[in-house]
């Protein structure tokens, strides 16, 4: 592109929020749904809740609010301009960002085993109530992983720019907003957690 | 920018951002020893619980402290549309 | 004042950079090609569903023998329906007018994020072709009409799916513009450009961008969910394994009525500024304008449920609804009535923009009004889903921003092309299309008062005579579209050179050349007072 | 028949409110437009050709800010009581079952007999109570300015007093499928006893209705024995006689004609003969004719009734 557009970090912010704004009403579209569904079925909600594996959720949790954590502390680093300690901390990320995909997957495929998918025959002999506590289960989980799959390919590149000097200390508004991803993909889990985990 | 410089000056060191860290754990604890006490405690918590873990995170994680107001305002739009819309679809729901 | 600036810098319409002809405009991010751009995507998309509407009538010529099956007629108005909506007044205003001006309006020299600008029309253009691909594949084109109320939309067995990722496609389009929008007018206000300094038309672009953050992604959900549906049953909509449809006409209408301002209020936008121009005076009351153009957006997204008032759902909500939504109708009516008051002591230029204008304020005052009436309960659940609500929105929708568009398209034409159209054409365009559309569509209104259903392929014997003065309506009206278009196409080409003000406008840009130059302004300008701000003449 | 025919209470109920906002409507419109047209000539160019720089009235603009919003706010209450008024059914009201399915009506009484229009007796009070066996449809009679959504797996109710005897179209509202608009039924209000002679009857009471100046079902009598058999078999919920299209093929014109059908999954091209007419109705799973669904119910005609049948058919051409 042309030259003469002058940096505005704050307007990349600007355009970051809304789109996190966005990001914020499409998972809350679902957590609409949720609320609707649970107000009608409270008792089916309650008994697939205690189906879910709490403790990989609870340790999923914790893996998520750490990784949070390292990304922020690259952006710190990256303003001192300590640029190892920012690639250390990007890499926890991304390392984090993967066990969590790995738990999810076990998780996910431990339901699978007992016969528990979408469409599956043995979901159809349920209560009406528990299927969609499944289906929404899967999607609202499902979007979330696929939120946590595009984040760490952002934040993979950033490693990349940081290792290459694109992103620097007195240039960082990149690194800020793809954290800024990270974190709000964090929030949403906050949400999950309870949601399902603990809602028995 | 003349904003970045303002924003540079009060950049928060690591320290800050690991004692949150360590409060989002703790909350995490608490809101998992809640929800064992019961129906009733489980939904207070996640009430309370969960919005302010998201709180911290949005206040602290993502600089909202340190930004102007423009971007708090951006976010508690779109927050307070999201509860209308709630509230709204619930007016339909609770008193079928 | 013409020449100064002319000679400085050539017209953005000239290839300057290192890529010529369409290579420079694929790649363009200019916006105000990229307005072109839009605009000339949505003529083509637009022709293809008025050429359907036209179909629709001739079906309802006869009683039963007829030209197509019912399949296809349902296929028909549903494709009609996404077109209009998705591909053409959604995006409308805001894409082709607000690309092009907004930027000029507070002078600056383009948007925020111009790649991101050109990303959203490539994201129209991806999600137009596979709308269009969803007629020819899988089970042939969906036939649920452009609400894709569940059930019926997870079990048809037409292709739903792809038509609802279309429209998933193109409210990420949406929503890009929008994220462009509200951040250029929050930076990129010349010095001195204070918010209540702004054109009216800024105001509406910013309140219709909020509304298509908030609003829009409640519908990508919604459509993924129907998605996710149909591919693995996850069963939130589909009653046999627990979920509601009455929770899919909940999200639906959540961002599909805002939608309806979303179309609106450019439109409102584009005729607070060209009242002004044509009756040389402030508008009256700028802040009652700009403030009922930001309530709009809000109160407007707290009434979709009037469109369920027979769904069944609680007499609460059915009691609220109905209530908002009169309350909505307020700032609209503020809006008519300072237009109106916008006339009064002007010194009035009577040009074919000002006749569209008021053509505009006349349908739209009688859609407005009609949407009242189906708002008090009592009366929708009369006229609910017949063709008193068909006339209804084509009256806001076509009457509206459609009228709104033409009149945005002729009051901007010079500045855009350069080029000056026949006015005469265009004034005798102007009768056909007015006397066809009311015949068309007030038709349909007594139709929808006698009982006519909506999207009924035959009707009963009764309603025949109406359903042929509705067709024959339709005839003129397009009899004067296209003297309309046929006019501005040969204007494009063969047209007289235009001034560079030719209407005596005093926006900013009316201060710049016609055709506007690659970045508009040689010198970012310094605003000191507010927009409509004309000097006294014979002074 | 007259359109604005007010035939129920409810009716009345709409109407009066429609003639309000339509007044105040009318009235506006006008004002706007003459309003309009005016200051164009009175203020033009030519008339006025220095412009009064006004920037706003605060005083007129809380006038049309208030007096709009009282109005709004007037026809919002004036519409919703009467809207109360036209859902709340009383006490003593009949309740009948209205089902809805891709793409027919069904009435069954609180008694359990059943019909596939609806009997009303005049002057006495109805509740619909409206399901539907598949998608969404919609439960609508123009004269009684009523409507009512038929959704799967809730039930949604309504009511009605008529007010005048006569038949009344029932339509289908909400987009259901290839035979959204032939989804048709009637309303027959007739005087109570006559009601109450078919209801407490038993089974072979004459339905009511047929004093009725309109063209009520034809006595099987009067029709070609194939045809009254077909009617008795509700194949014309299906099929019309006149080339009307409908759910399967049309009747007219059939005997004779090639047609193409799916066996399987293979696509041929058969002569209908009189074979071809017995095993489509015999077995109508067989061969689905291109372009339909395959949902044809299986009839019991006994070979003789078959022989009927198809020779009618032979005849329509
Ligand atoms: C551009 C689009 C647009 C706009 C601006 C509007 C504007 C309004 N609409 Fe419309 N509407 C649609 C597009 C639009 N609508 C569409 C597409 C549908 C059908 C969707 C589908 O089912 O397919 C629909 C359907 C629809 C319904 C549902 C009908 C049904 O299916 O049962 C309702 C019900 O309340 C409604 C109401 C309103 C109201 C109250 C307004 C108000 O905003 C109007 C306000 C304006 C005025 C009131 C006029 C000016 C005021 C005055 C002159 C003041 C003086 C007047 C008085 C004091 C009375 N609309
Ligand atoms: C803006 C929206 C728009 C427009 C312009 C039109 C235009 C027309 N519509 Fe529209 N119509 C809809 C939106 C629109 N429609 C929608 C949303 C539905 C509901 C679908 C559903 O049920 O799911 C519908 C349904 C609908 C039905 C009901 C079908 C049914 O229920 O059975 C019919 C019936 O005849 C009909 C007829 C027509 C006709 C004859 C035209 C036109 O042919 C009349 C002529 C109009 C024009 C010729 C052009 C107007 C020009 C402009 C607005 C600007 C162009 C400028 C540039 C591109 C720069 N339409
Ligand atoms: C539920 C609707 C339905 C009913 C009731 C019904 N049919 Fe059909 N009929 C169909 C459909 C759909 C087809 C086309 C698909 C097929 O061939 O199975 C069809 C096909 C036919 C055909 C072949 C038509 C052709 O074009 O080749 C004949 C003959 C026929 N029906 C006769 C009857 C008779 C006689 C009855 C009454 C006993 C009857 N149908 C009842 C739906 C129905
Ligand atoms: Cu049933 Cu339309
Ligand atoms: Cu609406």
């Amino acid at each position: 592109m042309t030259g003469h557009v002058h940096r505005d970090d704050f307007g990349a912010r600007l355009g970051m929020w809304l789109f996190l704004v966005t990001e914020m009403v499409l998972f809350g579209g679902l957590f609409i749904g949720y609320s609707y569904m649970r107000y009608r079925y409270p008792a089916e909600f309650h008994h697939g809740g205690s189906e879910l594996n709490a403790t990989l959720g609870i340790i999923n949790t914790l893996v998520l609010l750490t990784s949070s954590l390292t990304v922020v502390l690259a952006i710190v680093a990256i303003q001192r301009s300590e640029k190892k300690r920012a690639m250390a901390c990007l890499g926890a990320t991304l390392i984090l960002g993967l066990t969590f995909l790995v738990i999810k997957a076990f998780e996910w495929g431990a339901k699978f085993h007992h016969g528990l998918y979408p469409n599956s025959p043995h979901l159809a002999t349920l209560p009406p109530g528990e299927q969609v506590f499944y289906g929404l289960y899967f999607t609202m989980t499902g979007l979330h992983g696929v939120h946590v799959i595009v984040g760490l390919a952002v934040l993979g590149v950033m490693l990349w720019w940081v290792a290459t000097d694109r992103v620097r200390q007195d240039r960082y508004v990149h690194l800020e907003n793809s954290g800024l991803y990270w974190h709000l993909v964090d929030v949403i889990w906050i949400f999950l957690l309870p949601l399902f985990y603990l809602a028995a | 920018m003349s904003e970045h410089a303002e924003h540079a000056a009060e950049h928060p060191g690591y320290g800050t951002f690991i004692r949150i860290w360590v409060i989002l754990l703790i909350l995490t604890g608490c809101l998992v020893g809640v929800s064992h006490l019961g129906q009733t405690a489980a939904v207070w918590g996640l009430l309370t619980l969960t919005p302010l873990k998201a709180g911290l995170v949005f206040y602290y994680f993502m600089h909202l402290k340190y930004e102007g107001p423009l971007l708090k305002i951006v976010v508690l739009v779109t927050l307070g549309t999201l509860l209308i819309f709630f509230a709204l679809l619930f007016s339909d729901v609770a008193f079928r | 004042m013409s020449t100064h600036a002319a000679t400085a810098q050539p017209s953005y319409l000239v290839d300057t950079g290192t890529r010529k002809g369409l290579v420079a405009w694929l790649t363009t991010t200019d916006h105000k090609r990229i307005g072109l751009l839009y605009l000339y995507s949505m003529m083509t998309f637009f022709f293809v569903a008025v050429g359907i509407g036209f179909v629709m009538r001739l079906v309802q010529l006869t009683t039963f023998q007829k030209l197509i099956t019912a399949q296809t007629y349902n296929a028909l108005f549903t494709v009609h329906g996404v077109i209009m909506i998705f591909l053409f007044v959604v995006p409308g205003l805001p894409a082709i007018f607000g690309n092009f001006f907004l930027p000029i309006l507070i002078g600056a020299k383009d948007v925020s994020f111009p790649r991101l600008n050109l990303a959203s029309w490539y994201f129209f253009m991806a999600g137009a072709i596979l709308a269009v691909l969803s007629l020819f594949t899988g089970g042939g084109a969906p036939d649920t009409g452009w609400t894709f109320y569940a059930p019926f939309s997870l079990k048809t067995g037409t292709n739903v799916s792809l038509a609802v990722f279309a429209a998933f496609i193109l409210g990420f389009s949406s929503m890009l513009t929008g994220i462009n929008f509200i951040t250029t007018i929050h930076r990129l206000r010349a010095p001195g450009m204070q918010w209540f300094r702004m054109p009216l038309m800024c105001w509406a672009l910013y309140s219709t961008a909020w509304i298509q953050l908030l609003a829009t992604p409640i519908l990508a959900i919604t459509l993924a969910l129907v998605i996710l549906e149909r591919f693995f049953g996850i069963g939130i909509f589909d009653p046999a394994k627990g979920g509601d449809p009455l929770l899919y006409q909940h999200l639906f209408w959540i961002y599909s009525h805002p939608a309806v301002y979303i179309m609106i209020l450019p439109a409102m936008g584009a005729i607070s500024e060209i009242l002004p121009t044509f009756a040389k005076r402030p508008i009256f009351g700028y802040k009652a304008i700009a403030f009922s153009s930001m309530s709009i957006a809000g109160v407007g997204s707290l009434v979709w449920a009037h469109h369920m008032f027979t769904s069944g759902m609680s007499g609460t909500a059915l009691m609220l609804f109905s209530l908002l939504t009169m309350i909505v109708a307020v700032p609209s009516a503020i809006k008519v009535f300072n237009w109106v008051s916008t006339l009064y002591k002007g010194s009035i230029d009577f040009q074919p923009p000002l006749l569209f204008a008021l053509t505009f304020i006349f349908l739209f005052c009688i859609g407005g009004l009609t949407g009242v009436m189906q708002g008090a309960l009592a009366i929708n659940v009369h006229i609910h889903d017949t063709y008193f609500i068909v006339g209804h929105f084509h009256y806001v929708m076509f009457g509206g921003t459609g009228m709104a568009l033409f009149a945005a398209l002729l009051y901007w034409f010079p500045k855009m092309w350069g080029k000056m159209y026949s006015k005469k054409a265009i004034y005798l365009s102007w009768f056909p299309m007015f006397i066809g559309f009311n015949m068309l569509y007030f038709g349909m209104m007594i139709l929808g008062m006698m009982g006519m259903p909506r999207r009924y392929y035959v009707h009963l014997p009764q309603f025949h005579t109406m359903h042929v003065i509705t067709t024959v309506g339709s005839w003129f009206l397009i009899l004067g579209l296209l003297m309309f278009f046929g006019a501005l196409l040969y204007a494009i080409f063969k047209g007289e050179k235009a001034e560079d003000n030719p209407w005596g406008g005093v926006t900013l840009e009316w201060t710049i050349p016609s055709p506007p130059p690659l970045e508009n302004f040689e010198e970012i300008p310094t605003i000191t007072r507010g927009p409509y701000h004309f000097e006294q003449e014979g002074k | 028949m007259d359109w604005m025919n007010q035939a129920a209470i409810s009716a009345e109920k709409s109407d009066a409110v429609f003639f309000y906002v339509f007044g105040l409507s009318v009235v506006f419109l006008i004002f706007i437009t003459a309003l309009m047209i005016y200051f164009v000539v009175r203020y033009s160019k030519k008339r006025n050709p220095v412009a009064s720089q006004i920037d706003g009235h605060v005083g007129l603009e809380i006038v049309w800010t208030v007096v709009p919003l009282v109005l709004f706010l007037s026809i919002f209450y004036y519409g919703w009581t009467n809207y109360e008024y036209m859902s709340q059914a009383p006490r003593d009201a009949m309740a009948v079952k209205v089902t809805a399915r891709q793409w027919s009506w069904s009435f069954e009484y609180p008694n359990g007999k059943q019909s596939k229009v609806l009997f009303a007796p005049l002057g006495k009070p109805m509740k619909m109570e409206v399901r539907s066996a598949d998608v969404v449809h919609g439960f609508f009679i123009p004269s009684f300015r009523l409507k009512i959504d038929a959704m799967p797996s809730r039930t949604n109710t309504t009511w009605f007093q008529a007010t005048k005897v006569g038949s009344f179209d029932i339509q289908c509202t909400v987009i259901c499928g290839v035979d959204h608009s032939l989804m048709l039924s009637k309303v027959i209000v007739v005087p109570e006893e006559e009601f109450k002679a078919w209801y407490f009857g038993g089974e072979n009471a004459p339905e009511p209705g047929k004093t009725l100046p309109l063209p009520a079902t034809p006595d099987p009598k009067d029709l070609p024995r194939g045809l009254a058999l077909m009617t008795a078999n509700s194949c014309l919920d299906c099929h019309s006689v006149d080339g009307k299209p409908m759910v399967g093929p049309t009747l007219l014109g059939l005997y004779g004609k090639q047609q193409q059908v799916l066996v399987g999954a293979t696509l041929k091209t058969m002569i209908v003969d009189e074979a071809y007419l017995r095993r489509a109705i015999t077995n109508p799973m067989d061969e689905v004719v291109r372009g339909y669904p395959p949902a044809m119910p299986e009839a019991s005609f006994t070979p003789q009734e078959l022989d009927e049948v198809v020779s009618y058919i032979k005849t329509l051409k």
